[in-house]
């Protein structure tokens, strides 16, 4: 089967899969090697089939740090041509080149990767969202209408690598070692009903956020019909992908804080809403399941989240999916086993398990 | 004296008038205590121990309410119409009876049914003492009879 | 000698091996289709009287009589059924419109049973609804899109900036459709109202108005303001937990309703707030609504004088343009829309309207959520679907259709005793139900009637639970308009493309 | 001197049920009971039943064995209670004195035997029959003496019910009845009238406005009697004077206590004295029809009273708020109940509903629709429903077209008189 | 006695080695530098073993195991004591979920905390009677669909609430005992507290014994504290729910 006639079976549907997860971060921004992400991911082989992997860093472009930052997959040269055509009638283009890679034998089709560091052509009002809406069009737009390219990264100062194959052939592939940043995400991909697509590999990102997830949701039907709603597109089909846009949803256009996010996609039953005493904080907690009922992300998820301000690990309301965190200094980690963190932290300060439900929110300090 | 009074409610408003509870009477207080054999065998027709009324669209069937002061017991010349100890229950000793009505004029409820020929009481309620529960409360199809403890709490059948 | 007797639809069969003459069944009949000779000792059956609806059949304590179709015929003909034929012989005589009851009985497609549902295998667990957390709870009214709050309270918690708009909090997804004290009995409408509040969902006065000795169960009632007006005053609308304007029903789509005075006894006529004995008349639309911004105009009238704190909703029949309506009814202010598909009950209605009018509400609730959806408007209200639910799956497949909770009319009926024999015009319901008859109502004793509809919400929520589970999902807003749960067998194209579901064979 | 709390003469119906009372108010009180009679308790009314061979003497205690074991009560037989001291409070009987703190009479009444010319000479085959003793004592004269008819004085409820005992036994019996009617307190002529055909057919013989004026005796045994004011005699070896009785006050009497035909006594069925009460046949209470004293001489009656008095002997609080006549009976196989005034006075005050049948009668008699007596014959299984209404005087008026008809029963009754039967569970209307 | 040094060991090479180590009759296996390995002592069936492991092994330690004892000085991950047969698991740290899923027998004590779903579906059958002691506190769903055996709750650190919600939903069998009770704990619609009487003492007793002795603490002072039970008041919870 040819690599394009993958990406778009995978493309045609939804894609869950089951997975293993890892995440680091220096919260006081102090940037560090990718080496770490890459040995603790690295050790979970038995959560992934080979089917897909990636990473997420960011800080990792601090010469750009002011640009958007897209990295592109291409099936082949004319999807490359035209949806640079595309970016050039958007954007001014201050740098593009290819993703540095290494070559790796173990993976056999390799599409064309590129990078592109991007202004805005007409500038927006610093504080509007219009900015970050302009970039979501147009991720989205080259994803739906161009065939054969894949946008997979689009922040600014951080950067997607994914692929299809192992943590290990993929991180070796873009040369994960040779990045520095303050939080890496890394995800193992097992997914089932297929043989994996790159761009359907985790993470996945918009803007600056990225995503990386362990289960399967069972409610996605409702939570991208509700996005779709909200004027995103699921060109993916992931889970993945609406939870990801559910953070920027909820995040980013409704403002809400790490914790309500939590308490929205993984809501609180309303046995627990009911005996909360405090009158007022009952009222807002029912309030808040009522008005983003279609956003509870309900069946099994561990998900690490990850945009240029913080880390969040969050686990589905009866925690179905395994998930450890673990601090030490400055440094906090969180992983789909303890031992992906041992590994990388043999001393850590504190280790523990997150409630279900309940997000471990890592800021950046300053 | 241990004792569980017992009592049948009658919810007139959902009386049907079918008068099963009639038939499961006399069912119940039959040999066989099979329905067809009861009503098609050989023997005779036991009497049912209900009094049926009807009137225009209301209905209702009434049986011994096993009053506590029970005159019927009270003033029964023989003692066959006595008190259960044990349930509490107003049952009959047909054995006994000389059938000198005595309890026929005292009920207000005129729910003893006698036998002219034979000049004993042939049939009174006895909360069906043969089975777990009375067979007209269990058949009532629309439960307008039911058996209530002496608190007035239903009784279901187990 | 055109003149025939009336068709006999069922006969009555009498095993006289079983039958030990208690004559239960003579006693019962509403219809008189048994009688015992004295003289005899025999008893006798009039089919011609039967209307099918097995009361003796299932009051007789042997077993001795069945009920069966009178398989006496007309020639085989795939155009000239009996069914029409003995239609128009009845018509013949006497010049009338058909009347019948109850929903559709057509066989149009059922699109329910061409709808199948997804379990989970491997890649996320089952949910075992018995032990583990399973939700049911569903909200009606109006939600906004996002949140308001000011930062943290003094406790440290948010403080809303307003509190949300009213909403009626529900146990189960599962109400009890609109259905008049007049057109059921007293008995029937406090069974529903019992079992309702007992449960923890609504039940709907249709537009009987609200009997005294319902006042217990106001709590959680929805009242209907309909084109008669019956029984509404500043009371009724403060009694209620949700108002709902009656535009059309399913089974009878833009057609008035017309309770015959000899039914309007002394209790009714205080209910419904008219003089005894005259007739109840619905108008077919609303006069003080011939257009979109006059059920604006009401929808306002309500709120204003109920002070905003409750729904307000509207019934319309799913017709061909439901969509576009429901987008305009929804903008009008409705907090909640119901839509009544085809196949809806009713008392009475004309059979040509009932049988031809309208769509299946399945194909309306898909349509109605994704036009709403595609406006960005679904958020501002609540969708009831209504109009022939049979069964847990049903509600299921239409709350993955898109409905936020569901009416149930006939199969509540059908709790209480109902056996679907569509006489309900006739007023001799023998079940005590579509009847004001003393003899008849008492049958329905409403403790009995409240336990049965009870366990059949009870049923149908343990259903949907396991359902739920068996998706992998523990809480009903996750099944809510996910229709990735549902798939079509043997639909076509377009079919698909309405209900917005993919057919079975493919994957997510 | 004996001692005892309770002393109670007279143990029938009304003296047991004195003990019964005593003993819901008070669980140890000693109670004494003095009878005349040699058997431990039976009910009279049975005589005639154990006369015509129906019963054992087994079968006629209405309480069993162990009663008065069971309420801790003395029980003296072939004990004739002689003489009341009521201030020294102490009873007579059998020689010795007994004293005690609570008393109550319950003689009974008394057979009346009037005035018959040659009486005293016939010693042999004349009889009373309102004890067991008289029963036994006729069963034994007509085993000895092969009797083979007999002649009763009286078509009361005593006269008949002998007769019938005497018929079960194959006795040929004549009825000599003074009015125009049998049971001339309780029936009228039609009902009469339908209880001769069934005694007709049983053989029974019936001389009706006669009366005995003399009896005819030979060696002191009854030969015939004379009849007046017919003169005819009636052959018969065995005579039974059965015309009623009358209550046997004389030991109240003597003892200074107040009295009327009976026993003069209140609402809780105190004499004059308050701590001696009389009850039952020997007692005049409250006739709740009339509205003033009467001897009612009922079982009923007797039974009520003797509880409400022993409860107030005790110490507790009861009210006799008074009964009215009725009676149960069964004739020749015809059964009739009837209550209260069923002959009322022509004096327009009263109207009367009647209803005959096959078999069958059914009278009601009203006062300003309120029922003063009826009588049911034939049917009676639903007639109790009767009783209550009269005790309660209940105004009939809504539901007077019902009264006669066939089905008669508590659902022609207001919702609100079927609420009022029921105190707590029972019916829901 | 033989060490091992499994850093950087495949739990393939780690489990063969063990198995290895068995057959040839050796009887006490340290290893050191477990970081992962999954299955370690999975379906080992034999009496008299000790396994001690330094470290944090994988998921499933000791899955489907019969008779060894395996000693952890660290934390485990998700599903230790997963379908455990009989033998012993001693954990000188916390747990992850699932600590003894569905198991059968033998008996599991755990230092510190455990995660969800612990004890889920421990059944007893005929002599074998599972029992899971733990010192700290439980996540949610402790218990869940218990059929048998005990789980003995100390939450000695009092640090959080003794267990977390839907506390012995669905149990059916067995007992959970809780020191001091499981107070602000939504408990399963199946279950009830009771006060402990003589014979539940006399169990607490003897396994609180036994966890002071490995853990070292003073047993009576945790026995000081009074135990609840938590126990189903049905064995059939969910009879009336189906209709034929």
């Amino acid at each position: 089967m040819e690599y394009g006639q993958l990406k778009e079976r995978e493309r045609s549907g939804r894609v869950p899969s089951g997975c293993g997860v890892s995440g680091i971060m220096n919260r006081t921004g102090k940037v560090f090697s990718g080496d770490g992400i890459l040995a603790s991911i690295c050790s979970m082989t038995e959560r992934g089939n080979g089917l897909g992997s990636g990473y997420a860093g960011y800080g990792i472009y601090p010469e750009y740090a002011d640009n958007w930052c897209f990295h592109i997959m291409y099936d082949e040269r004319k999807a490359r041509e035209l949806v640079e055509e595309y970016i050039e009638s958007r954007f001014e283009v201050v740098n593009e080149e290819p993703i540095p890679t290494r070559k790796v034998d173990a993976l056999k089709y390799v599409p064309l990767l590129f990078r592109y560091f991007l202004n805005v052509k007409n500038g927006f009002a610093p504080e509007s969202a219009a900015e970050e809406d302009y970039v979501i069009k147009t991720a989205m737009d080259i994803n739906r209408n161009f065939k054969g390219a894949c946008v997979f990264s689009s922040g600014k100062n951080m950067g997607i690598f994914k692929g299809v194959g192992n943590p290990g052939e993929i991180g070796e592939f873009y040369r994960i070692e040779d990045y520095k940043g303050y939080i890496w995400t890394a995800h193992n991909r097992f997914p089932t009903n297929t043989v994996g697509w790159w761009g359907g590999a985790h993470p996945f990102g918009i803007l600056d956020w990225s995503v990386v997830h362990n289960g399967e949701i069972s409610s996605y039907g409702i939570n991208r019909r509700y996005l779709e709603n909200a004027g995103y597109y699921c060109t993916f089909f992931t889970d993945t992908e609406v939870i990801t846009y559910l953070f920027d949803l909820l995040g980013r256009k409704h403002k809400l804080d790490f914790e309500l996010i939590g308490k929205i996609l993984a809501a609180p039953f309303w046995s627990e809403i009911e005996r909360e005493k405090d009158e007022r904080n009952r009222e807002f907690l029912k309030t808040l399941r009522i008005i983003y009922s279609s956003a509870l992300i309900n069946g099994p998820f561990a998900i690490i989240v990850a945009n240029s301000t913080a880390m969040v690990g969050l686990n589905d309301r009866i925690k179905l999916r395994p998930l450890v965190a673990a601090e030490k200094g400055e440094f906090i980690y969180l992983a789909s086993e303890e031992s992906a963190i041992r590994l990388i932290c043999e001393n850590p300060d504190n280790v523990w398990m997150p409630d279900a439900g309940q997000p471990v929110i890592a800021k950046l300090k300053g | 004296m241990e004792r569980k009074a017992k009592k049948i409610v009658i919810k007139e408003n959902y009386c049907i008038g079918c008068r099963l509870c009639e038939v499961y009477c006399i069912t119940q207080h039959s040999k066989s205590k099979d329905i067809i054999k009861t009503y098609k065998g050989k023997g005779p027709v036991p009497v049912s121990g209900i009094c049926f009324e009807e009137k225009g669209s209301v209905s209702f069937a009434i049986q011994c309410r096993h009053c506590d002061d029970a005159p019927c017991v009270e003033n029964c010349l023989t003692g066959a119409m006595y008190r259960d100890k044990e349930t509490g229950r107003v049952l009959h000793n047909r054995e006994k009876c000389v059938g000198c009505w005595m309890c026929v004029m005292l009920c207000p409820f005129g729910v003893i049914k006698i036998d002219r020929a034979e000049k004993k009481v042939v049939s009174k309620c006895d909360l069906c003492i043969d089975g777990a529960f009375p067979a007209c409360v269990e058949h009532c199809p629309n439960e307008a009879i039911c058996l209530v403890d002496e608190d007035g709490k239903k009784i279901e059948k187990t | 000698m055109a003149r025939a007797k009336s068709a006999c639809e069922f006969v009555a069969e009498r095993d006289e091996s079983r039958c030990v003459k208690c004559q239960a069944c003579v006693r019962v009949c509403a219809n008189d289709v048994h009688s015992y000779d004295g003289d005899t000792g025999a008893l006798f059956s009039d089919y011609s009287k039967c209307a099918g609806c097995h009361f003796c059949e299932d009051i007789c304590p042997t077993g001795a009589l069945t009920i069966r179709r009178n398989l006496s015929d007309t020639r085989e003909n795939a155009n000239w059924t009996k069914d029409y034929i003995y239609k128009i012989i009845r018509q013949s005589e006497n010049g009338g419109v058909l009347l019948t009851g109850m929903g559709n009985d057509r066989p149009y497609r059922n699109y329910f049973e061409h709808i199948v549902l997804n379990a989970s295998q491997v890649t996320n667990p089952s949910i075992d609804p018995l032990r583990e957390p399973m939700e049911l709870k569903t909200f009606i009214g109006r939600k906004p899109d996002r949140i308001e709050f000011s930062g943290a309270g003094k406790s440290g918690g948010h403080v809303l900036k307003q509190k949300i708009p009213p909403q009626i909090e529900l146990e189960s997804p599962i109400m009890f459709s609109a259905m008049s004290f007049g057109s059921i009995s007293l008995n029937a409408c406090k069974s529903l109202a019992k079992a309702a509040c007992d449960f923890g969902v609504c039940w709907n006065t249709g537009e009987g108005g609200l009997h005294s000795e319902l006042y217990p169960y106001s709590d959680r009632v929805i009242v209907q303001i309909a084109s008669g007006r019956f029984g509404v005053n500043p009371d009724y609308l403060q009694r209620a937990a949700a108002l709902e304007i009656k535009v059309g029903q399913g089974a009878k789509p833009g057609i008035g309703g017309h309770l015959p005075g000899e039914k309007v006894s002394e209790e009714i006529s205080i209910t419904r707030m008219i003089p005894a004995g005259t007739d109840a008349l619905s108008p077919a639309p609303h006069h003080d609504i011939y257009s979109i911004e006059d059920l604006r105009q009401l929808i306002f009238a309500l709120k204003e004088a109920t002070g905003y704190v409750k729904p307000v909703g509207v019934k319309i029949a799913a017709v061909h343009n439901v969509a576009p309506i429901a987008s305009g009814i929804v903008r009008a202010g409705a907090d909640f829309i119901t839509v009544d598909g085809i196949r809806g009950g009713t008392g009475a209605a004309p059979a040509a309207i009932r049988d031809n009018v309208g769509i299946p509400i399945e194909l309306a609730v898909a349509a109605v959520d994704q036009r709403l959806r595609e406006e960005g408007i679904r958020n501002q209200a609540s969708l009831i679907a209504a109009g022939g639910f049979r069964t847990s799956a049903d509600i299921v497949k239409a709350i993955a259709l898109g409905a936020d909770a569901v009416y149930i009319g006939t199969s509540a009926l059908i709790s209480l005793g109902c056996h679907v024999c569509q006489k309900c015009y006739t007023g001799k319901c023998n079940w005590g139900i579509a009847t004001q008859d003393p003899y008849l109502t008492r049958r329905l004793n409403p403790e009995i009637g409240a336990r049965r509809a009870y366990n059949l919400l009870r049923a149908w929520s343990l259903e949907i639970k396991e359902m739920l589970g068996g998706m992998g999902i523990n809480a009903v807003e996750s099944l809510r308009g996910n229709r990735e749960q549902l798939r079509g067998v043997g639909l076509s194209e377009l079919e698909l493309k309405i209900l917005g579901i993919k057919h079975a064979g493919e994957s997510w | 001197m004996k001692k005892t709390k309770y002393l109670i003469i007279g143990n029938s119906v009304s003296g047991v049920n004195c003990v019964e009372g005593i003993r819901q108010v008070d669980k140890k009180g000693k109670i004494s009971i003095v009878s005349d009679e040699g058997v431990y308790n039976y009910s009279r009314p049975l005589i005639s039943y154990y006369l015509g061979g129906r019963i054992e003497k087994s079968g006629m205690p209405f309480r069993d064995e162990g009663f008065y074991g069971e309420n801790g009560a003395e029980l003296f037989l072939n004990a004739r209670a002689e003489k009341i001291d009521a201030l020294k409070k102490n009873v007579t009987a059998n020689g010795g004195a007994i004293e005690f703190e609570k008393l109550l009479i319950a003689t009974g009444g008394r057979p009346f035997v009037p005035r018959i010319e040659g009486i005293d000479s016939a010693k042999e085959g004349v009889f009373t029959f309102t004890k067991l003793s008289d029963a036994e004592a006729i069963i034994k004269y007509i085993e000895n003496e092969s009797i083979k008819n007999a002649v009763v004085l009286g078509g009361g409820l005593i006269g008949l019910k002998c007769a019938e005992g005497l018929i079960e036994r194959s006795i040929k019996t004549v009825i000599v009845e003074l009015a125009d009617r049998l049971l001339p307190n309780t029936l009228d002529k039609t009902a009469s009238g339908i209880i001769e055909e069934a005694l007709e057919k049983k053989e029974c013989g019936l001389i009706k406005e006669e009366t005995v004026s003399a009896i005819e005796s030979r060696g002191g045994r009854v030969e015939g009697v004379r009849l007046k004011p017919g003169g005819k005699t009636l052959k018969t070896n065995l005579f039974v004077i059965a015309i009623g009785v009358s209550p046997d006050i004389d030991i109240a009497k003597a003892a200074g206590i107040k009295h009327g035909r009976g026993i003069t006594v209140d609402s809780r069925m105190r004499t004059n004295f308050e701590y001696i009460y009389a009850a039952g046949d020997v007692a005049e209470g409250r006739d709740s029809l009339l509205g003033s004293n009467a001897v009612i001489a009922i079982w009923p009656v007797a039974a009520m009273q003797g509880r409400v008095a022993g409860i107030n002997m005790a110490g507790g609080s009861a009210v006799y708020d008074g009964m009215f006549p009725m009676n149960a009976v069964d004739i020749a196989g015809v059964p009739v109940v009837s209550f209260g005034i069923t002959n009322p006075p022509d004096t327009g005050e009263y109207e009367v509903l009647e209803k005959k049948g096959d078999g069958f009668y059914k009278k009601i008699v009203l006062k300003n629709n309120i029922i003063s007596g009826c009588i049911f014959l034939g049917k009676i299984e639903r007639s109790g429903i009767f009783s209550g209404i009269i005790r309660d005087r209940m105004d009939v008026t809504s539901f007077k077209k019902e009264l006669l008809s066939e089905d008669f029963g508590l659902l022609v009754l207001p919702k609100e008189y079927r609420k009022h039967m029921v105190v707590g569970e029972g019916i829901e209307v | 006695m033989m060490k091992i040094n499994a850093e950087g060991m495949h739990y393939r090479v780690l489990n063969e080695k063990i198995r290895g180590a068995l057959e040839s009759g050796l009887t006490d296996i340290s290893i050191e530098g477990v970081c992962g390995q999954r299955y370690i002592g999975a379906g080992l069936k034999k009496n008299g073993v000790c396994i001690t492991a330094n470290g944090i092994p994988g998921n499933d330690l000791g899955v489907f195991m019969d008779g060894p004892e395996i000693t952890v000085h660290g934390n485990v991950q998700d599903g230790a004591g997963n379908t455990l047969n009989s033998g012993r698991i001693i954990i000188h740290g916390s747990s992850g979920d699932l600590l003894g899923h569905s198991m059968r027998g033998g008996e599991i004590f755990v230092k510190g905390d455990v995660g969800y779903r612990v004890g889920i579906h421990m059944k007893e059958y005929k002599d074998f009677y599972p029992v899971i002691v733990i010192g700290g506190s439980a996540r949610s769903f402790l218990g869940e669909y218990m059929a048998g055996g005990m789980i003995i709750l100390l939450g000695l650190k009092k640090d959080r609430r003794i267990a977390g919600d839907f506390l012995g939903t669905g149990m059916h069998g067995g007992a959970i005992y809780a020191r001091g009770g499981p107070d602000g704990c939504q408990l399963g619609k199946e279950v009830k507290v009771f006060k402990v009487d003589g014979n539940d003492k006399e169990k607490i007793r003897k396994y609180a014994e036994r966890f002071a002795e490995y853990f070292g603490y003073a047993s009576e002072e945790i026995l000081k504290e009074e135990f609840f039970k938590i126990v189903p008041i049905t064995h059939r919870p969910y009879g009336k729910i189906y209709t034929y």
